[in-house]
């Protein structure tokens, strides 16, 4: 019987379905309170109203970076550790972080049409969201790609690291790219200092936010488990049929 | 005869979609090909207007080179162009049914993600629907041209950079009119609906001219 | 229904490999070609199938559609297994069914009538070469031909699966139809056979 | 081990010269792309000279991505993979050699025949040069990165547009630092060295990221 | 020298092949693995090359450098031939001894011994199936390895080539080499056997 790779996650399984309801109730609970702060906070003198998609734009934004990090974190248990659970981990995390990527993009373009009156410009922070989106749909075809889930995971690992190193050195040239081309023409997005009236209600959302990645991520990997379960299954019982 | 041609075509898309990552690999292309070229223009809004339906063209005639000389020639390693010979159905048709998956799996995508991809180039609102339409009647003419290359490198193992060269020449009327009538559209000099109609026009005369010659090409070319 | 090789003459790659061949099958009969390595077997089935033009002679299929060329009622396995690795067996086989028109034995039936009916569901990337033998064979029941043009159909069986081949294939030729098989291999199936060039490896 | 390596070298060479069309076809290759361009924006020659290393650039990306995915996946597909891994030189070695080779058929011709394709497009006498040599020290750099996607899609028969995606990310920096060092030596707002020794620096990455990571992904994926 | 397997496992796509499998093959002798299709002889090949990774046990080349793995002491021939089309059979050879080592016979003695001294300078596109496995077994001899790993080494092959491969095997093994090889036909070459799985095809 191949159940190798089937046998450590049996603790994980467990603790993952009390862990998930749990999480679910404190994304509801905390994006409940964020939302209610935040309307309650003032508006922005200069944005006016719109300054309101920044608490779900500003935590995708960073829930965007992080899953990616935690992916490129994962990529190290699946190549060096070869933990069973890191692959899982990386599958179930990438099309969430995807989705938040796209989160940001979006609620960043809607922002940019009455702030810039574009919905899109290149500036060095939109594009590197971009490109950030590009690996994780790069990351997403890969996975579809390779049917043999420890293959497939092997290969989302380099390509997750490869493009991880790149990360920085996309960041930096589009920096660089951007001033050379066209200084300071776009108004700059990291100008307001953030006042504790606008803080507070953004980091409750984000925690709500994060909650919210915890608890659709622990689903994901237990389907991505039982899948692999059926997969296995299945090829068994062709096997045995004759 | 249908039915042997349904089959062909769609046993061409499952392989496209199985290993070459999924349904939306050709949208993704777009997207990363859109995004890059601003760096290599630089982000200067007007510019990349101006060129934006040539950006998108030029997207279109890459999809359809790229993996295009491994239309005929991945069945003729494993031995599958043989049966597909023996088939009592006119190798013609069968080419015509692989032209269309490629197409499927690359110009589509394209085509419905053309406007999308045109806001981020900063295009006319005007000229957005105008580039879907025009590529939805130009790519076809761009991957059946494709078909008679890839059916001339039949027999390559790694004949890309051939089969770009002979087809590049050939797209040069599609690319011209394609990207006139789009620019036509939007108020330019030139009518929207000459240019429109002869892409229309080349596209129509591929699909005879593409399948006929890349037949002609592997009955040749297989001795 | 009866083929008739008359005069066959091969060449390929500016070389002569065989000419001046005539031969005749009947229904019902199997013809072996043997030879050694480079004598033109597979050259001449890629000739019968019309893959390949003769350099001079005439290949016809008699009671077969008029003005047809042989090809298109004889299946073809040469030494290649013309599967998909990225598709599963079952889906490989139906697309040979609805390609070639279908008639025969239903995907199911011929998968199990080659030892695969396990692995209808397994993407053949997996397959064993014995394995993909099998599916290579199991083509030749899911649309019924009369002209069987093998070559090497053996190779990579184990000895159940060549039992399985001579089955299929004396049930073929009980039902009329003709075999011609290129072999290194003694195939098990009762059948004339023609020897060509004995020039050796090169 | 330098034998080995050399005849890695050479016989990658000699495959993609006698069956992709000869030596000449990368530079073919380019004057079609750099004919059809123009014919996609429209014969401006202000705008084609203010393009002209962008079109230059992305001619070569264009060129190192056709056919870069079968640079495994042939050798993959015939058995000859499993020679390779069984030689007694690292697998890294033997992925730069061929990253080499194919940088030899596509990026080196277009090095070689970038002046005067600029002089089609239309660039000032003093960028000639230049575009020459920061292509001469960027394409690498493509080539080498699309060593790494090429690797992941080994065993995938038509992985040309996968490839493609994975990779076009990872060329971003260095399309940059190219085309700022070209248009820097035009006497541009930036210096033309520093962009310069970035591209350089880049490539001197690859060199080391490229083969490893591409090993990696072939040892790791073969099972 | 004396090739170790012990304890041997081996899963492929989620089923174990064969599991605890122990042998050891002393210098100078031969061991044919046999079994039905999909049995994992060639897997086995595969684990002891190196190309796989067995889910369990230990291989090793007792006499070969230590810590090398025994892929490098060994050549492998598996099903598929490992030529390009587009070179010439001297210049495929002529690639295979540079990569691998040398040291053994040169380019026109090994194409001689297999019997393609009429066809060095063809492209080996041309060749015929037996003539590409006759210039996949040169590759034996350019470059002198301990340890020869075959998969099937005579499809293909007529009856001359068959009593070459197993002069050279004979050869081989007089030498103190070990001969490693999965076949479905009779190898004319005395060698103790292990047979994996009964479990048929599937
Ligand atoms: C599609 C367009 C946009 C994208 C891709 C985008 C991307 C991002 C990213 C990645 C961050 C997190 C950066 C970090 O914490 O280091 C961020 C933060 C932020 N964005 Fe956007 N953004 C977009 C449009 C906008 C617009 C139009 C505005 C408002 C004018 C805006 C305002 C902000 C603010 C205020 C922050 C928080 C600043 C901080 O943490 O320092 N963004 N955005
Ligand atoms: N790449 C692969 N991935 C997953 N499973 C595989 C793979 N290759 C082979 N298998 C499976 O492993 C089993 C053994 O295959 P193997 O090729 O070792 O068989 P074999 O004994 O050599 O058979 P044959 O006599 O047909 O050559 C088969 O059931 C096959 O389906
Ligand atoms: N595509 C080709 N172009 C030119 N010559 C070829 C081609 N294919 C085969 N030949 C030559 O034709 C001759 C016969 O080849 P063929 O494949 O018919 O031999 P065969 O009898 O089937 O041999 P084997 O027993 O090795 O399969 C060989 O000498 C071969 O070199
Ligand atoms: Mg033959
Ligand atoms: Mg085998």
């Amino acid at each position: 019987m191949a159940f190798y790779e089937l046998a450590n996650p049996h603790r994980f399984m467990t603790l993952a379905r009390c862990l998930t309801p749990a999480c679910a109730v404190a994304a509801v609970v905390l994006l409940a309170v964020g939302f209610v702060l935040g309307f309650r906070a003032p508006a922005d003198y200069q944005q006016g109203e719109t300054v309101r998609i920044m608490y779900i734009h500003v935590p995708a934004a960073w829930l965007g970076l992080g899953i990616y990090t935690l992916m490129a974190i994962s990529a190290l248990g699946t190549l060096v550790w070869r933990h069973p659970l890191a692959d899982v981990a990386a599958k179930a995390a990438a099309p969430i972080g995807a989705g938040f990527t796209l989160i940001c993009l979006l609620t960043g373009a809607l922002w940019g049409r009455p702030m810039w009156g574009a919905y899109w410009v290149w500036d060095a922070r939109l594009t590197s969201m971009l490109v950030l989106f590009l690996l994780y749909l790069g990351i997403l075809a890969l996975w579809r790609a390779i049917e043999e889930p420890g293959q497939a995971g092997r290969a989302v690992a380099i390509l997750t690291l490869v493009g991880f190193i790149n990360v920085p050195i996309v960041k930096f040239s589009v920096d660089w790219w951007n001033t050379l081309h066209q200084p300071a023409s776009v108004f700059r997005i990291d100008g307001p200092t953030i006042h504790p009236a606008i803080l507070a209600p953004l980091l409750v959302t984000t925690l709500g936010f994060a909650a919210l990645f915890v608890a659709l991520h622990l689903a994901a990997m237990r389907n991505e488990i039982l899948r692999r379960r059926v997969r296995t299954l299945r090829l068994l019982a062709a096997a045995e049929a004759r | 005869m249908i039915a042997a041609l349904r089959a062909v075509f769609v046993r061409d898309l499952m392989i496209a979609f199985r290993v070459g990552g999924g349904a939306g690999i050709g949208v993704v292309f777009f997207l990363a090909l859109v995004t890059v070229i601003p760096f290599a223009i630089g982000p200067d809004l007007p510019l990349l207007a101006r060129i934006g339906p040539a950006v998108l063209w030029i997207g279109a005639l890459l999809a359809s080179l790229l993996g295009l000389d491994r239309i005929f020639s991945a069945d003729h390693d494993d031995g599958s162009l043989d049966v597909l010979l023996l088939a009592p159905v006119p190798l013609e048709l069968i080419a015509a049914a692989k032209g269309a998956a490629h197409w499927v799996a690359t110009g589509l995508p394209l085509v419905i993600a053309a406007p999308l991809l045109g806001l981020l180039l900063g295009l006319e609102p005007r000229m957005l629907g105008a580039i879907a339409l025009t590529l939805l009647l130009g790519t076809p003419a761009l991957t059946f041209f494709g078909l008679v290359g890839a059916a001339l490198a039949v027999a390559l193992p790694r004949g890309g950079l051939l089969v770009a060269v002979l087809i590049l020449p050939l797209t040069i009327p599609v690319l011209i009119f394609g990207v006139a009538a789009t620019v036509g559209a939007a108020g330019g000099p030139v009518p929207f609906d000459m240019p429109l109609r002869l892409v229309g026009a080349l596209s129509l005369a591929t699909f005879v001219i593409g399948p006929v010659a890349a037949a002609a090409a592997i009955r040749q070319i297989r001795d | 229904m009866r083929l008739i090789a008359e005069n066959l003459t091969c060449v390929r790659g500016g070389r002569t490999l065989f000419r001046n061949l005539d031969f005749e099958v009947a229904a019902g009969r199997a013809l072996l070609v043997t030879g050694p390595n480079g004598a033109g077997k597979s050259s001449l089935l890629r000739l019968l199938a019309g893959l390949l033009r003769p350099a001079a002679g005439r290949i016809a299929l008699e009671g077969s559609e008029p003005g047809q060329p042989a090809g298109v009622s004889a299946h073809f396995i040469g030494h290649l297994d013309a599967a998909k690795g990225a598709l599963r067996a079952a889906e490989n086989l139906a697309f040979m069914q609805a390609l070639l028109g279908g008639g025969g034995r239903t995907v199911a039936e011929a998968l199990r009538a080659v030892g695969l009916d396990g692995l209808a569901e397994v993407p053949v990337r997996m397959f064993s070469a014995g394995q993909r033998r099998r599916l290579a064979l199991a083509r030749l029941i899911v649309a019924p031909r009369p002209l069987w043009l093998l070559d090497e159909p053996t190779t990579a069986l184990d000895a159940e699966g060549q039992e399985t081949f001579a089955a299929l294939a004396a049930k073929h030729l009980a039902g009329g139809g003709i075999v011609v098989a290129a072999t290194h291999a003694p195939l098990k199936i009762s059948a004339q056979e023609i020897r060509l060039g004995a020039g050796g490896a090169a």
